[in-house]
């Protein structure tokens, strides 16, 4: 097998080194790629969508498409950790839920939460940190339109927030507080948050995603703020799949499917 | 706009609303998440019709449908013609039939999770559609990975070697993914583009076909995309994610992943390429069709060595691939035709023959070929849908896989190939002996003893043989009927079919 | 030819008759009198309408019913001639008579599934019939095909080891021959004719191929359509013999096997054509092929005690007089064969429904048991002396007229010495025949003998045989509507 | 000499790094034995092509494409290149005047593009590492030919 592969790999690079030799030189600035598509969205994407994050634009507008399924890939990612942890079954499984019993025959007797306890000082940081990571978050959410961010950066701090939570208080006692069933009814309100805008462009008889129809709805719009906040709206729907999926996945992943004990 | 004039995105629009309603819905009541993916694909494949309608009438076969409201190369657009509009409508079609079939057996194998299993599988219907509507390079990347993404966890929620399986899955997938987007971002580098029309102008404009790029970009596309859909060398993976997959996961996967694989290595040969570029590489297209009848020879002996019926069936299925890149590679409008009405034939077959195999499962809970014995007292219904599809695969008139045999034989006579026709027949009997053993053993075999009725198992004690007809439901009978049966239509009306594919090829410069 | 073709839904309604059948065969399954009525009238109705087709076709027309086109250029098509609708006609005559003795037969052997033996007969019938009228290679391959599906469950009817030993035989060869050779070849000729597949009456590959091309082609349909049993693809056809003897009369003596030869006929004839391969001077390998096969079988024959295992050698030898006539591509000859599918389909026939017949009353199959057999059913036995003689080809009995034809073929054709295949094999099937007659009156076994009780058997056995038996001899004095359609050919 | 090392390796050295990156991962996919080190491999392999991608769009001097909000005259991107170059470079300013237009922004399309793949990256990561605990489970082991010798038991 390593013989194999190491034939295949290196095959494959000679490939691709071949295909080198034709690349325009890197970083300049009128080789195909930067000279053709893209200098629209540089030169137009302000005016067009009043957003000056053109990352953020094309992602979120002239490519928004993609960014909808995108989200939906995070959001089939946390389904499919799900689908597949929780069938579990063979030896293993049994010899882990026979441990599992002895700790919790344990457990009443300690009367505590899973395992030990964390420490003061951790728990005390993360009460502090907290507010502030989310926060952030927010912010990033909010702002991406005019510097780095948006929603996926903004959803995995939020994320990063609520396992920061989860290491020190525990899985359990987090769950109590985000419930796994909400933490999937966000997810799907996530997608459909950003689908639903574009099923409304196109109920509103425009192409789907199409936000420009959208000024109607907003107060105090023309065609081309629509397009800028209706990005904002999207992208807290994304935020809001993506926090609750990589939290379900973080908590599946730590605690073999079966909720009960996190890292 | 109309609605109708909405219908491109509609047809994925729907099972994508679907696939989110269903999880939202289905956290509350499970047993309305059946109802609730029927409607979804239902509607879906109604919406396909639309579009093929649509395409037929249009006069130069083309229907759009621009993501977004942006421009083509500035933003995603949809872009049915000929040849995509039937694939589409296929894939639709072979959904709806599976999510009808899968009310019980999802009920049976993954009990509790019904709302994760819907909204995968409506997900993997999303994303296996979208590749065939897609206009874009890039987008139809994020499809693939959609598409692979629930595939690789409905296959990991069945029992035995799944997850294992499965893992050598996720591998070549990826390697399959990443070899695409890789093969895109060559011809990103060239051009600057992603619309694959605009990439083709481009490349026709500038003149780029003898640019080294150009031509690792779409040797790395072409390996991608034969990984996904598990061509000669490369087909490891699918056997046993096939066979140990759940019944229904199976079922929709088999007909339309390997399929809509091929839909993309056609539409990158004859769209974005240029046909005097693919096979004016000297003998380049020569090993590919000698790859192909090596598939064909490999799929169907190897089908036949095998003793569990998915299987078989897994086996044949890349077999079957073999038929279609073969007759893509022929190089001539015949072979073209044959691949592309082979894609919907093999669909519906593949479909039909999972489908009564999931039957038979649900019933006597073995896929071993034993368990076919005596299944015809049975289960009469479900074995007849199985016949018929059986005859498809072997190619009996006037079900429609001879008349796709037809084109891909005469495609390989006009290009003097006669191995192509030699493995094509060669392939035929091989199916055809392997098919008949089958119904062999249902028609003479003796049940076997103690036959246990599905829903009795583990209950030793007053153990009472069910004696007489024992069917699968209704809900499995309608669908696996109108497979079987929707064979022989397309058979009837494969001069119809084939002429509306041929407003696609005859455009091909050849 | 073309100027007189009709467009006429008569076809299609023939076919529809016995493919519908089946629906309220599966209806009425519970009461065999009226499902058997059913099957009755269905036949009658059946004969009727092929009969309406004859005034138009004696003048020459053609009639013409387009089904579908699934292959560009290459529709389904329905298209009746002289041939075809002489190959209709004795088919659908002979279903009639078939379903009277298969009653008498089911019920009197106790057979089981005899709804399911009804429904398959009748699709197997419209197959037959399809054959018959098809109007291009396409159209003849199709149901070609469906014929193979539909028998095979009359094949394996008992579902026992034997049974399955023999349906498993029979897909083998039919479909191993028909995909393996037949399907090659017919793509082959679409993609050389540019897309033409309608039989013409010079062969439609007429000029499009070079001689070896045509070698290969002729071969490849000659062995690819192993209905007609030429050797070495003859082993289906004694296999076959497991089935109830109503499938091995009506189909393997009349409509599976002659669906084979007719297909090689109108391979030689429409495909092909009889004066390019004259240019060529092809026939005279498949001359030889069939005249071996006459000989062999007859030779395999003679060595045979199974009564039906006999007759199925006989049909064998008796198929290759049909393809050796048309190997002579000499007009008289080409009669001559088409003529022989009337008369052998009465004479062996009449053969099958006496080895029925006894085997019903008496539970006998082997020849060494049926000794002085003629003592215990005479007028049967008679039947199956006259049987003998149409076969053999003596007067005043059918097969006389047409083997005369094929005969005076030979010296036509510049190769007289064909005859002596001819002549060489009719004496070989009064060797295995006639003893089997002759031993019947003449001897006493030890079963039967002069002090047996007389005794027939049961009347829906005995009748048809009777009625097939006179028909063998009616159509001696009267050969002349055969021989009108049979020279009416596209 | 001087042709191979400037404009071959100096000039697309980007593209060399993540051919050898990518190669790294590949070889761990296919010839490792422990199934982490496999999805190890494949997140190597999956970066190698994102930094390919986003070699396409770099520009020289460019900054990042965000726009200055303040209707500002963003810098013309090709300050940085001096000499014969610069020559060259203003030739190809004159003929695609849209480009030079935009020479000072980084193209932000392999930026969302691999927005896109990072996610998709992240997502079969995810699934596949929740597939190796599903395999553990089923075997007691992450090594290939351990469980390969459990199934055949």
């Amino acid at each position: 097998m390593k013989k194999v592969g190491l034939l295949t790999v290196l095959l494959t690079g000679a490939l691709l080194m071949v295909g080198v030799f034709d690349f325009p030189a890197w970083g300049d600035p009128y080789s195909p790629a930067n000279r053709y598509l893209s200098t629209h969205y540089v030169n137009q994407a302000e005016k067009e969508t009043a957003v000056p994050n053109l990352v953020t634009a094309v992602l979120a507008d002239y490519r928004s498409f993609d960014t909808m399924l995108e989200t939906s890939v995070v959001f089939i990612a946390g389904l499919a950790i799900f689908a597949i942890l929780r069938s579990i079954e063979g030896p293993l499984v049994q010899a882990r839920k026979r441990t599992e019993s002895r700790e919790k025959r344990a457990e009443k007797r300690d009367a505590g939460g899973d395992g030990q306890d964390p420490d003061l000082i951790v728990q005390t940081t993360v009460r502090l940190l907290l507010p502030t990571i989310q926060l952030f978050a927010f912010y990033v959410v909010g702002h991406g339109h005019h510097s780095p961010g948006g929603g996926f950066q903004g959803g995995v701090i939020l994320a990063a927030g609520l396992i920061l939570v989860a290491m020190t208080f525990g899985l359990k006692n987090t769950l109590k507080q985000f419930s796994e069933r909400r933490g999937l009814a966000f997810g799907s309100l996530g997608v459909l948050l950003f689908a639903g805008t574009g099923l409304l462009c196109a109920l509103m008889g425009t192409q789907f995603l199409d936000y420009s129809v959208l000024e109607a709805v907003y107060p105090f719009t023309d065609e081309i703020m629509a397009r800028s906040h209706s990005m904002l709206v999207v992208e807290i729907g994304v935020a809001l799949t993506v926090m609750s999926m990589l939290y379900l996945i973080y908590a599946n992943l730590a605690s073999h499917g079966d909720m009960k004990k996190g890292l | 706009m109309t609605l109708a004039q909405q219908a491109p995105a509609l047809i994925l629009l729907f099972p994508f609303f679907g696939a989110l309603l269903t999880l939202l819905i289905g956290l509350y009541r499970r047993s309305w998440c059946w109802p609730a993916t029927v409607a979804a694909c239902a509607a879906s494949a109604l919406a396909a019709w639309s579009t093929v309608v649509q395409v037929a009438e249009s006069s130069n076969a083309l229907v759009t449908y621009r993501m977004a409201g942006w421009v083509p190369p500035v933003g995603i657009e949809f872009r049915v013609d000929a040849l995509n509009a039937g694939v589409v409508f296929m894939i639709a079609m072979v959904s709806l039939l599976v999510a009808i079939f899968s009310r019980t057996v999802v009920i049976n194998e993954t009990a509790g999770k019904e709302h994760f299993f819907y909204t995968l599988f409506q997900m993997l219907i999303v994303g296996v559609l979208g590749i065939g509507l897609t206009g874009d390079a890039f987008n139809l990347y994020v499809f693939l990975e959609i598409s692979s993404l629930s595939s690789y966890a409905l296959i990991a929620m069945g029992r035995g070697r799944a997850a294992f399986s499965c893992f050598n899955y996720i591998m070549m997938g990826t390697i399959g993914a990443s070899f695409y987007l890789l093969g895109v971002g060559y011809l990103y580098i060239k051009t600057g583009s992603l619309n694959m029309v605009d990439i083709s102008r481009i490349m026709h404009e500038q003149d780029l076909f003898q640019t080294s790029t150009i031509h690792i970009g779409f040797l790395f596309i072409l390996i991608g995309v034969w990984i996904k859909m598990a061509f000669f060398p490369l087909h490891r993976w699918l056997p046993n994610a096939y066979t140990f997959a759940p019944t229904a996961t199976s079922a929709l996967a088999a007909p339309i992943m390997t399929k809509v694989s091929i839909y993309v290595m056609i539409r990158y040969m004859y769209t974005v390429f240029d046909p005097n570029f693919v096979f004016g590489m000297g003998p380049r297209s020569d090993v590919v069709v000698w790859l192909a009848v090596i598939a064909m020879v490999v799929g169907s002996f190897y089908a036949l060595a095998k003793r569990k019926l998915k299987m078989m069936l897994a086996y044949l299925v890349i077999a079957e691939v073999g038929y279609m890149v073969g007759g893509a590679w022929l190089a001539n409008k015949t072979g073209l035709t044959g691949a592309i009405f082979h894609i919907m034939a093999d669909g519906l077959m593949t479909a039909a023959l999972f489908l009564s195999a999931g039957a038979i499962y649900y019933k006597r809970k073995s896929y071993n070929v034993t368990a076919l014995k005596g299944m015809f007292q049975k289960m009469p219904f479900t074995m007849g849908a199985f016949a018929l599809a059986a005859l498809s695969m072997i190619g009996i008139p006037p079900t429609c896989g001879f008349f796709s045999k037809w084109y891909l034989i005469s495609a390989g006579i006009e290009a003097g190939h006669y191995g192509f026709v030699g493995g094509l027949l060669f392939s035929s009997l091989v199916n055809a002996i392997l098919f008949f053993r089958l119904l062999e053993y249902a028609y003479y075999g003796e049940v076997e003893t103690p036959y246990v009725a599905a829903g009795k198992r583990g209950k030793k004690k007053g153990f009472r043989e069910k004696s007489g007809r024992d069917e699968a439901p209704l809900s499995m009978l309608v669908p696996m009927w109108s497979a079987s049966l929707g064979l022989v239509l397309l058979g009837f009306y494969s001069g119809e079919v084939i002429a509306f594919i041929s407003r696609y090829v005859a455009e091909v410069q050849f | 030819m073309t100027a007189n073709v009709v467009s006429s839904a008569l076809p299609l309604q023939a076919i529809l008759v016995s493919a519908l059948l089946p629906l309220v065969l599966v209806a009425l399954g519970r009461v065999p009198n009226w499902r058997e009525g059913a099957s009755l009238l269905a036949g009658c109705l059946k004969l009727w309408l092929v009969v309406k087709m004859l005034p138009a076709v004696r003048d020459g027309q053609l009639l013409e019913y387009v089904l579908a086109e699934p292959v560009a250029g290459v529709p389904l098509v329905l298209r009746v001639d002289g041939m075809g609708l002489l190959f209709a006609l004795v088919a659908s005559s002979l279903w009639i008579v078939t379903t009277v003795y298969a009653i008498g037969y089911m019920r009197g052997a106790k057979e089981k599934s005899q709804t399911r033996f009804f429904v398959f007969f009748a699709f197997s019938l419209s197959a037959t019939l399809g054959v018959a009228f098809s109007g291009n290679l396409l159209t003849l391959y199709v149901f070609y095909e469906l014929l193979s599906m539909a028998t095979y469950p009359l094949v394996t009817h008992h579902q026992d080891a034997n049974a399955r030993a023999g349906g498993r035989k029979y897909l083998t060869y039919l479909l191993a021959t028909s995909v393996g050779f037949v399907l090659p070849a017919m793509i082959f000729c679409y993609v050389r004719s540019g897309g033409q597949m309608d039989f013409a009456a010079a062969g439609f590959m007429a000029g499009k191929v070079n001689s070896t091309e045509a070698l290969v082609l002729l071969l490849m349909f000659t062995f690819g359509f192993a209905k007609a049993g030429v050797m070495p693809f003859h082993g289906w056809l004694p296999g076959a013999m497991v089935a109830p003897t109503p499938v091995s009369a009506l189909l393997h003596a009349v409509a599976v096997v002659k669906v084979g030869v007719f297909c090689v006929l109108r391979v030689f004839t429409g495909v092909l054509g009889v004066d390019m391969l004259k240019e060529f001077d092809l026939g005279i390998v498949v001359s030889f092929i069939a005249g071996f096969t006459i000989i062999v079988s007859s030779l395999i024959a003679l060595s045979q005690d199974n009564l039906k295992r006999r007759l199925a050698f006989s049909t064998v030898g008796q198929l290759s007089y049909i393809i050796l006539g048309a190997s002579m591509l000499s007009p008289l000859a080409l009669k001559g064969a088409m003529a022989h599918i009337a008369m052998h389909a009465f004479g062996k026939i009449t053969l099958f429904f006496c080895a029925g017949a006894i085997y019903v009353a008496t539970g006998k199959k082997y020849i060494s048991h049926m000794t002085g057999i003629g003592y215990r059913m005479p007028i049967t036995m008679i039947c199956f002396l006259i049987g003998t003689m149409s076969v053999m080809g003596l007067p005043p009995t059918g097969g006389l007229i047409s083997k005369w034809h094929l005969l005076l073929g030979a010296p036509e054709s510049g190769r007289w010495w064909l005859m002596l295949f001819l002549a060489g094999s009719t004496l070989l099937n009064g060797a295995y025949l006639l003893p089997i007659v002759y031993s019947a009156f003449f001897k006493s076994g030890n079963y039967f003998g002069p002090d047996s009780e007389r005794g027939e058997p049961p009347p829906a056995c005995f009748w048809p045989l009777c009625l097939t038996a006179v028909a063998s001899i009616v159509l001696f004095f009267a050969p002349n509507l055969i021989f009108q359609l049979a020279s009416l050919v596209v | 000499m001087d042709w191979l090392t400037m404009d071959l390796i100096v000039a697309r050295f980007n593209y060399w790094v993540y051919i050898v990156l990518m190669m790294i991962g590949l070889y761990a996919m296919i010839a490792k034995n422990n199934y982490m080190k496999k999805l190890i491999g494949m997140a190597i392999f999956q970066t190698a092509i994102m930094l390919f991608y986003v070699s396409i769009g770099t520009k020289k001097g460019a900054s990042i494409p965000i726009l200055d909000h303040h209707g500002g005259e963003h810098g013309a991107g090709s300050a940085h290149i001096a000499g014969e170059a610069a020559l060259k470079v203003g030739e190809a300013a004159a003929a695609f005047p849209e480009a030079a237009a935009a020479a000072g922004t980084t193209n932000p399309l392999p930026h969302v593009l691999m927005l896109t793949a990072i996610v998709v990256g992240v997502a079969t990561l995810g699934v596949a590492m929740a597939v190796v605990q599903k395999i553990n489970d089923q075997y007691g082991s992450i090594e290939e030919d351990e469980v390969l010798k459990r199934i055949k038991l």
